[in-house]
């Protein structure tokens, strides 16, 4: 961090540093979440980079006061490109102790916390599972910058001549606890005073007058009492030139889905069946009807897949999502897709598993179901995006593949990315290629009758739908003959249909772009890495270049088929390492293919990556090649 | 431009049918063939769609648009292609096993939606194509492959769970009764919203004449009351006997000692379907059983048209969405 | 030895109870509890099996044996555990998205085979645990996050739907009438076959006061009528009004000009579900809801009864079989 | 083959052989799977090893006369060990014209040809899309040995006085067949007539007559006519001593589940929805009420799969089985399995795929399936029985690692094993080792709360079942915290029960025997096979070792976890071969696993491997080290 001091109008020092970490957290019921939402805008409108990693309890409201029912939201905020919400904390607000007890661990040395001292009371203890008040003594004191403020007290006074009960007064102490944290970074009240006008300006006007008042209050607290002596500044980041606005991965590839039906000139078909963490997707999709939106919210996810099937034999667009126990129940109806060769789009927001197992936490751990979950020999090309607003370009991407090879394409997203978000440089849209589509109108240059399943170019059959004369036929699940698509038994045919269906998909690689290297070509390690975790496998490699490693990275967005240079690249390096938050799925597929010795270095705790982690580890796998070095330049 | 006349062997594939000989499925093929040219949409705007079982080959057969699924899902993919393709014709062709063991939620779901498709259910009370388990609708201690001791599950009845449902088109007609079937799957054709016909189908090799009380001409008109909207409910050979309610309940009486006027009057058009209820309960041998249309409603407004019309209301109320606008909306910021 | 006698205390289990305040799962909860008692089935022959929801928590909560399986599939995990083990008492809980959605299929299979085991379905008209999507039993046009022009699906009736499977047990109660629901369990328990009973559940935070006009004591007597039965359908906060049987038809009645003798008679035993049916589709506003038993049919025999007497019957007729000689049997050679 | 001419009391010559691969094949409803069950039957009484291929056609009904129609039943038997029903067959019956087309072309080069004359007009040309009478002219005779048969009219003969009408008269033809062909390799009437008589003497004398007469003149048709002036003889073959019977895949199967109930002294519940070619277990299963066995045909695989861990959860044996479609369907229930660490074999009878695919047929692509259809890291074991016989085995291997580790076990059979038939020692069961099986009582020797999540030295939990007083506990699909089994979201414990569950799964490897060798240890081939390939790879192998290969051949039974010595084995050889009737699944997870570059021999066409072309396969990847050889010498 660069470290500039100045100082401000009330005698107080200014730091300017290049990013902040900061945690939220107190009850569910205490509009953290929302509290979040307003710094990373506000951050994002100051031009900073941001990203946010939002945590909430399973329940839907857990036990108030309980470490189970604790709410974070966590963000980083920087004047310098980011990846990830850091790993680290440099600031830490807390609003009861139970919030102060999980998160403590993750504070800096010498970090600010923020404690809202009304919260710790005995009552507040006993339903943390606290002997005692942590906030007594000064054992915090001796690592940290403590802060108590006595937040519930301090809001209720600065709402007090608005007339509320004391129970709504005390619900704006999440404004106060927002005022307090803008001071300190030097944020802009306006962001946040244009929401809550928005918001409650017209429905709930006092409850306006009170958040506002609340807020006006937390940062007066910070400019005028003498417990804060600094505040702290990030400038602008120097991001690419253009418009931003901040994107949360679903709502991304909501968005995405949208521009691939309207560069395709289709209207979505969206089906689904909700399930923690893709359900967003649908909230979204369904209130852009006016954009032809059609959704189907299925009585299951078999259901929901079928369905989409059926819109894509009308001709449709048609895409479903689930997470990893629904798309476990799609598989038979993928497999389906896979036969009948028609285009659709799959999504699986991945969560923790097996089973039911971590429903709001993230994982990748789906990989191989999506490679493998179907019977027989069904392949189809699976997609990951890398960041909440790379969901836009890949929901597109995978659209585009789905109709240029006539098949059911796989996207996976994470809960990381899905919840997640980052500012996103707004693209203009009429710089998309055209995705286009060809629905034959009459049996083909050769005359005769029509073959559904003859093959252009791409091995794709046409796409001949229904309402157009003269190309009836049939579709099903048996086998079926090469060209005429009729059902067969014979042993030839099956073989090249199985051949066929898997060509297909392999010769994708051919037409994308090959994977793309940060950092040299050739070296000592590569880390490879896919979806959700490339801000903190990019940070990382950074990091250990800059400490002087030979290492690069290759973060896959084509996990099928992968570009055809995977092989040559592997094959440069010294040491590969796969950092996957799985136990070694996508490590597995690449030993398999290219026969590499990989090494994982892997992580199933329903949470991200740390940068630092992964630098440990790095670092822990190039020591051989150090000594080598070493042991060289003494040979 | 007057649409070409169109005939039964026009719908026909070039597919050579291949079911058991002497397999009712014959008759209700020969029955749609005929229908569908008297019905006028043509051929490319029909779709069949199917899940797996004998029955389900249907598709196969016809010269129109079609889709043999998987087992017990094609109402799934009816739901698809009928939301965002209204101006198609959908039929849905299942099976006692496809639609109401392994595709019951489906079947349930699609008739409360009521999306505007037809289904029609071959009932041989059997697995035909796996070769003959006992299905849903097997008659309780029947034996089969997987019933050696006979069947312990009360059989469900495709009619009561419609009804259940609340389906707005519930009918049942015979395979080898042909006029009947013909006119039983026009109307349901006609009918908008989702209209069930059960037909009563032989399995010749795995549960021969199992309902051969309602199909074999000797015996049907004694087991067998055909529904008329509108008229008493009378049957046996010599049209000599009816149906009449008394209180809460149905009982067959003779027409010698009773006046016709006393007989229960069919209403199909009944939105209470507790009459209709009662009529799906009548099993052989105790009661005839009925056939023809026990219930069909109109003015229900159908699934896909309703997902349509929110469509286009959010269109004309906020215009056609435009995504650029969507995307730079809210809170932006400029870097230079 | 004679029985410990337990309390409503001894069936809680160690786990924090983590629904939302307010929310009508801590009454029901409550009521389990109390009943359970009474009702003397030690609790290591208790089994609670539920599926995914905010409901399906439940079993982690009760201090007996529990299963929280995956959703809508609690009746399946049943249906394996009554079978092989009927001497244990098996309560289901479930949803209206867990069993009416997703779990439709299991839901009505289970009805109609009659396993012996009780289903407690939280309706609360919206998945709670997804946070506020409709569900099968919202009302047509609500606005949920999924619906945000109103939902377009004609709702589905819990209790239809298993009156048209032909359930043997069905009834319905209120989370907050607390002894209502407490009978309601206790006689869904004593039932031998399937029971079902819905039970009208508030989720405040996704659905607050859907069901208000059930709930709320001010609103209860005038929008619900308690069937008891061989009892008239009498109702009102002056139970000054009745139910009446008018063809097939029932209407609302004042008492004032209808004397109590023309009422309906409520028939929990009638084996026809017509005027159950009729009872269940009773709807607010244009009707009270029906509480209470709608139907309480004895004598129908349960799956795990003739799945195990058919286990019987082979063993006596048979003989226990001898693996050893079955494997030996037919037609042998001998290699020297 | 070794030959020794005799000579019959009829004056015909008899060639003793050690072997005959015979096809028997006609319309569906000419009854050839009987002729061909009998005469497998009557070939094992006499002592021949055999081995048996049915393929019948998909409709339940095929249109008669057609192609599609045909039904046909292959059969070795033969004096020495065989592991299949033979490649090139040495003699062909045919029924009909559509059977001759679709059969011929598997003849061998001076074969015999048997037709039943009859059985060609023109409306059975038309029938079978034939222009003219293949049987005309000598062009068939230039090939073959070929013998025309009128067998309807000479069977209408023989029971011309039994007062059948016509139809019925003619059904009996394959009677007829029976007794020619039972004469030309001197087989024994008497089993048959045996069967006859059971089969239809009280209940349809008449038939019984019929048929006998019929099978009757078919012998004495070959014994009397000039036609025939050759008959075959095959001798017993050199089996282990024992007693014998034949038996079929499904069936073992279902009876080595009744085995490991008996053995672990359970009562089996087997739930399933049926489905090809699973089936035939169920009807299996369902005749022995007096077992204990309880059958539920559940509606639908999900509910099937649910029901079968509902028993397991009240202490029960639950078994369920599909193909691979409904096994698509139980992976979510399957995935909840292992979450709730409960005992119960899951059966896939695999089919072709994908989706419907060709459901009568076989193949190997299941694999994958088995592996990853399940959503996050949810391992566990997968078992492939090689034979039809070795389902007996395997069944009850399958359920003693289910309950000695706690964990659902998948085994994977296939269409080809479970109709084929083989000859079967029948074991002794007293010579089993008992499956021990204990519930707890009490909460174990520590006292304190009851752990339902502690594990013994297997890592398998205690299976403690309702009706236990005191160890009350519930399971669930949500992540459970380390032994109490309490819902848990802590990060740490999530990696802790993750690794656990898989390491469970790994360490059966260290208590299952090594992976067993055919031929050496070492060398320069290895052919690696798994399931019902056992037989051609077998037989594969041998031929090529006597032709002077240095090859040897593991056949696994363990697929997951593979046998701790598999990576050393496919080391100790310079090319490893590994055949599958797939497009290379277990080849993947070799490749994967070990780093080896296996080579597939892949097959994808619904049908067995035929021991010819694995030999021809293995000689084309031989060469290089031959050639290298001799470069050696050279050098
Ligand atoms: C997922 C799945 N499970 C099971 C099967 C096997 N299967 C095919 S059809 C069928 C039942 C057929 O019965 P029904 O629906 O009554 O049709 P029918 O053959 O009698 O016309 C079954 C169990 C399958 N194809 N797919
Ligand atoms: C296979 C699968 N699909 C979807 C989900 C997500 N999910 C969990 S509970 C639920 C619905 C809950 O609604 P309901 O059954 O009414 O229970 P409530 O929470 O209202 O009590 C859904 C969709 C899941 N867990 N598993
Ligand atoms: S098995 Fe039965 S239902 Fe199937 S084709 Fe044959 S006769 Fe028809
Ligand atoms: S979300 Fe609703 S149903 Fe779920 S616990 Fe909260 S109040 Fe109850
Ligand atoms: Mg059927
Ligand atoms: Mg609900």
């Amino acid at each position: 961090m660069t470290k500039i001091l100045s100082e401000t109008g009330s005698g107080k020092t200014i730091h300017t540093v290049s990013g902040i970490t900061v945690r939220l957290c107190g009850d569910s019921g205490d509009g953290m979440q929302l509290l979040g939402t307003q710094l990373t805008n506000t951050s994002a409108l100051a031009g900073n980079d941001v990203a946010t990693f939002p945590d909430f309890p399973a329940e839907i409201r857990a036990p108030r006061g309980t470490r189970a029912g604790v709410s974070g939201f966590q963000l980083q905020f920087a004047s310098e490109e980011i990846f990830t919400p850091g790993d680290l904390l440099d600031a830490l607000v807390v609003m009861n102790p139970a919030a102060l007890v999980t998160n403590i661990g993750d504070l800096r040395k010498g970090g600010i916390l923020i404690a809202n001292e009304d919260g710790f009371n005995d009552k507040e203890f006993k339903l943390a599972k606290l002997d005692s008040n942590p906030l007594e003594g000064d054992i915090l004191e001796q690592s940290y910058r403590v802060f108590k403020v006595p937040m519930t007290r301090l809001t209720r006074d600065a709402v007090s001549e608005l007339g509320l009960s004391n129970k709504e007064a005390e619900r704006c102490k999440n404004f106060f606890a927002m005022g307090l944290v803008y001071w300190l970074f030097g944020r802009s009240l306006e962001p946040t005073l244009r929401f809550i006008n928005d918001k409650f300006g017209k429905k709930l006007p006092e409850v306006a007058r009170a958040n506002e008042a609340a807020l006006r209050a937390g940062w007066a607290y910070g400019e005028t009492t003498e417990a804060f002596g600094l505040s702290y500044q990030v400038e602008a980041a120097h991001l690419e030139p253009g418009t931003y606005r901040n994107i949360m991965g679903n709502q991304a590839l909501a968005w995405g889905l949208l521009a691939a039906a309207s560069l395709s000139g289709k209207e979505l078909f969206y089906s689904t069946y909700p399930i923690t963490p893709a359900s967003d997707i649908l909230h979204e999709l369904t209130r852009f009807k006016n954009f032809g939106v059609r959704t189907f919210q299925a009585e299951d996810e078999i259901a929901a897949c079928g369905a989409a099937i059926g819109a894509a034999f009308g001709g449709g667009m048609g895409v479903t999502a689930s997470s990893g126990p629904g798309i476990a129940l799609k598989a038979e109806a993928m497999g389906l897709g896979v036969m009948l060769e028609l285009p659709m789009v799959v999504i699986n927001v991945q969560r923790g598993g097996p089973s039911t197992g971590l429903p709001t936490k993230t994982e990748q751990s789906d990989l191989l179901q999506a490679m493998f979950c179907r019977n027989g020999e069904a392949p189809l090309p699976i997609l990951a995006p890398r960041s909440p607003g790379d969901c836009f370009a890949v929901a597109i991407e995978a659209w585009r593949i789905a109709v240029e090879c006539m098949t059911p394409v796989m996207i996976l997203s994470d809960g990381y990315i899905a919840n997640g978000s980052e500012p996103w440089k707004i693209p203009d849209l009429t710089h998309f290629p055209r995705i286009n589509i060809t629905h034959p109108t009459d049996s083909g240059a050769a005359g005769g009758p029509f073959m559904p399943y003859a093959r252009d170019e791409n091995l794709a059959r046409p796409w001949a739908i229904p309402g157009t004369p003269d190309l009836m036929h049939r579709v099903g699940g048996l086998e079926k003959e090469d060209r005429t698509g009729n059902i067969s038994y014979d042993p030839a045919n099956h073989q090249h249909m199985v051949n066929t269906r898997a060509r297909k998909i392999d010769e994708i690689a051919e037409r994308v772009a090959p994977q793309d290297v940060y950092g040299k070509t050739s070296g000592d390690i590569l880390l490879v890495s896919w979806g959700g975790t490339y801000g903190a496998c990019h940070t990382a490699v950074r990091q250990c270049q800059k400490a002087g490693l030979s290492i690069s990275h290759a973060h896959l967005r084509y996990l099928n088929p992968m570009p055809s240079n995977i092989g040559e690249l592997l094959k440069s390096f010294k040491t590969v390492l796969v950092a996957e938050l799985n136990s070694g799925q996508l490590r597995m597929l690449l030993r398999a293919k290219y026969l590499v010795d990989c090494v994982g270095i892997n992580k199933v705790q329903g949470k991200p990556f740390t940068v630092h982690e992964l630098v440990d580890q790095i670092k822990a796998h190039a020591l051989p090649h150090q000594a080598e070095a070493v042991h060289h330049k003494a040979g | 431009m007057s649409l070409p006349v169109l005939k039964a062997a026009d719908f026909a594939s070039t597919q050579e049918v291949r079911w058991c000989p002497g397999c009712g499925d014959y008759s209700i093929l020969a029955q749609m063939k005929k229908v569908l040219p008297e019905i006028g949409v043509p051929r490319e705007k029909i779709v069949f769609i199917s899940g797996i079982g004998c029955s389900s080959r249907f598709p196969y057969y016809m010269n129109t648009y079609g889709m043999h699924s998987i087992h017990g899902r094609a109402p799934t993919f009816a739901t698809g292609l009928k939301s965002t393709r209204p101006d198609l014709m959908v039929w849905v062709i299942t099976g006692d096993g496809d639609a109401l063991s392994i595709g019951g939620n489906h079947f349930i779901h699609v008739l409360r939606r009521n999306l505007d498709i037809n289904i029609v259910l071959f009932n041989n009370r059997i697995y035909g194509l796996t070769k003959g388990q006992y299905s849903p609708t097997s008659v309780q201690g029947q034996v089969t492959k997987s019933t050696p001791m006979g069947a312990i599950d009360h059989p469900l009845n495709p009619l009561s769970i419609a009804l259940g449902a609340e389906a707005t088109f519930v009918a049942r007609s015979i395979d080898a009764h042909v006029t009947h079937l013909g006119e039983t799957l026009k109307r349901a054709a006609e009918h908008k919203g989702t209209s069930l016909v059960e037909v009563y189908q032989n399995c010749n090799v795995f549960n021969d004449g199992a309902m051969a009380y309602a199909q074999e001409k000797g015996q049907r008109s004694e087991n067998v009351v055909e529904l008329e909207h509108g008229k008493p409910l009378i049957f046996g050979r010599e049209r000599d006997k009816g149906i009449r309610l008394v209180g809460s309940h149905l009982e067959v009486v003779s027409l010698a000692d009773t006046p016709v006027d006393d007989l229960l009057i069919h209403d199909e058009k009944d939105p209470n379907p507790a009459i209709q209820m009662m009529l799906a309960r009548m099993r052989h041998p105790d009661m005839p059983e009925p056939i023809g249309v026990l219930r069909a409603v109109s003015g229900v407004p159908t699934y896909d048209e309703q997902i349509n019309q929110q469509v286009q209301l959010a269109k004309t109320q906020r215009g056609l969405g435009d995504l650029q606008t969507l995307i730079s909306s809210g809170d932006t910021w400029v870097v230079n």
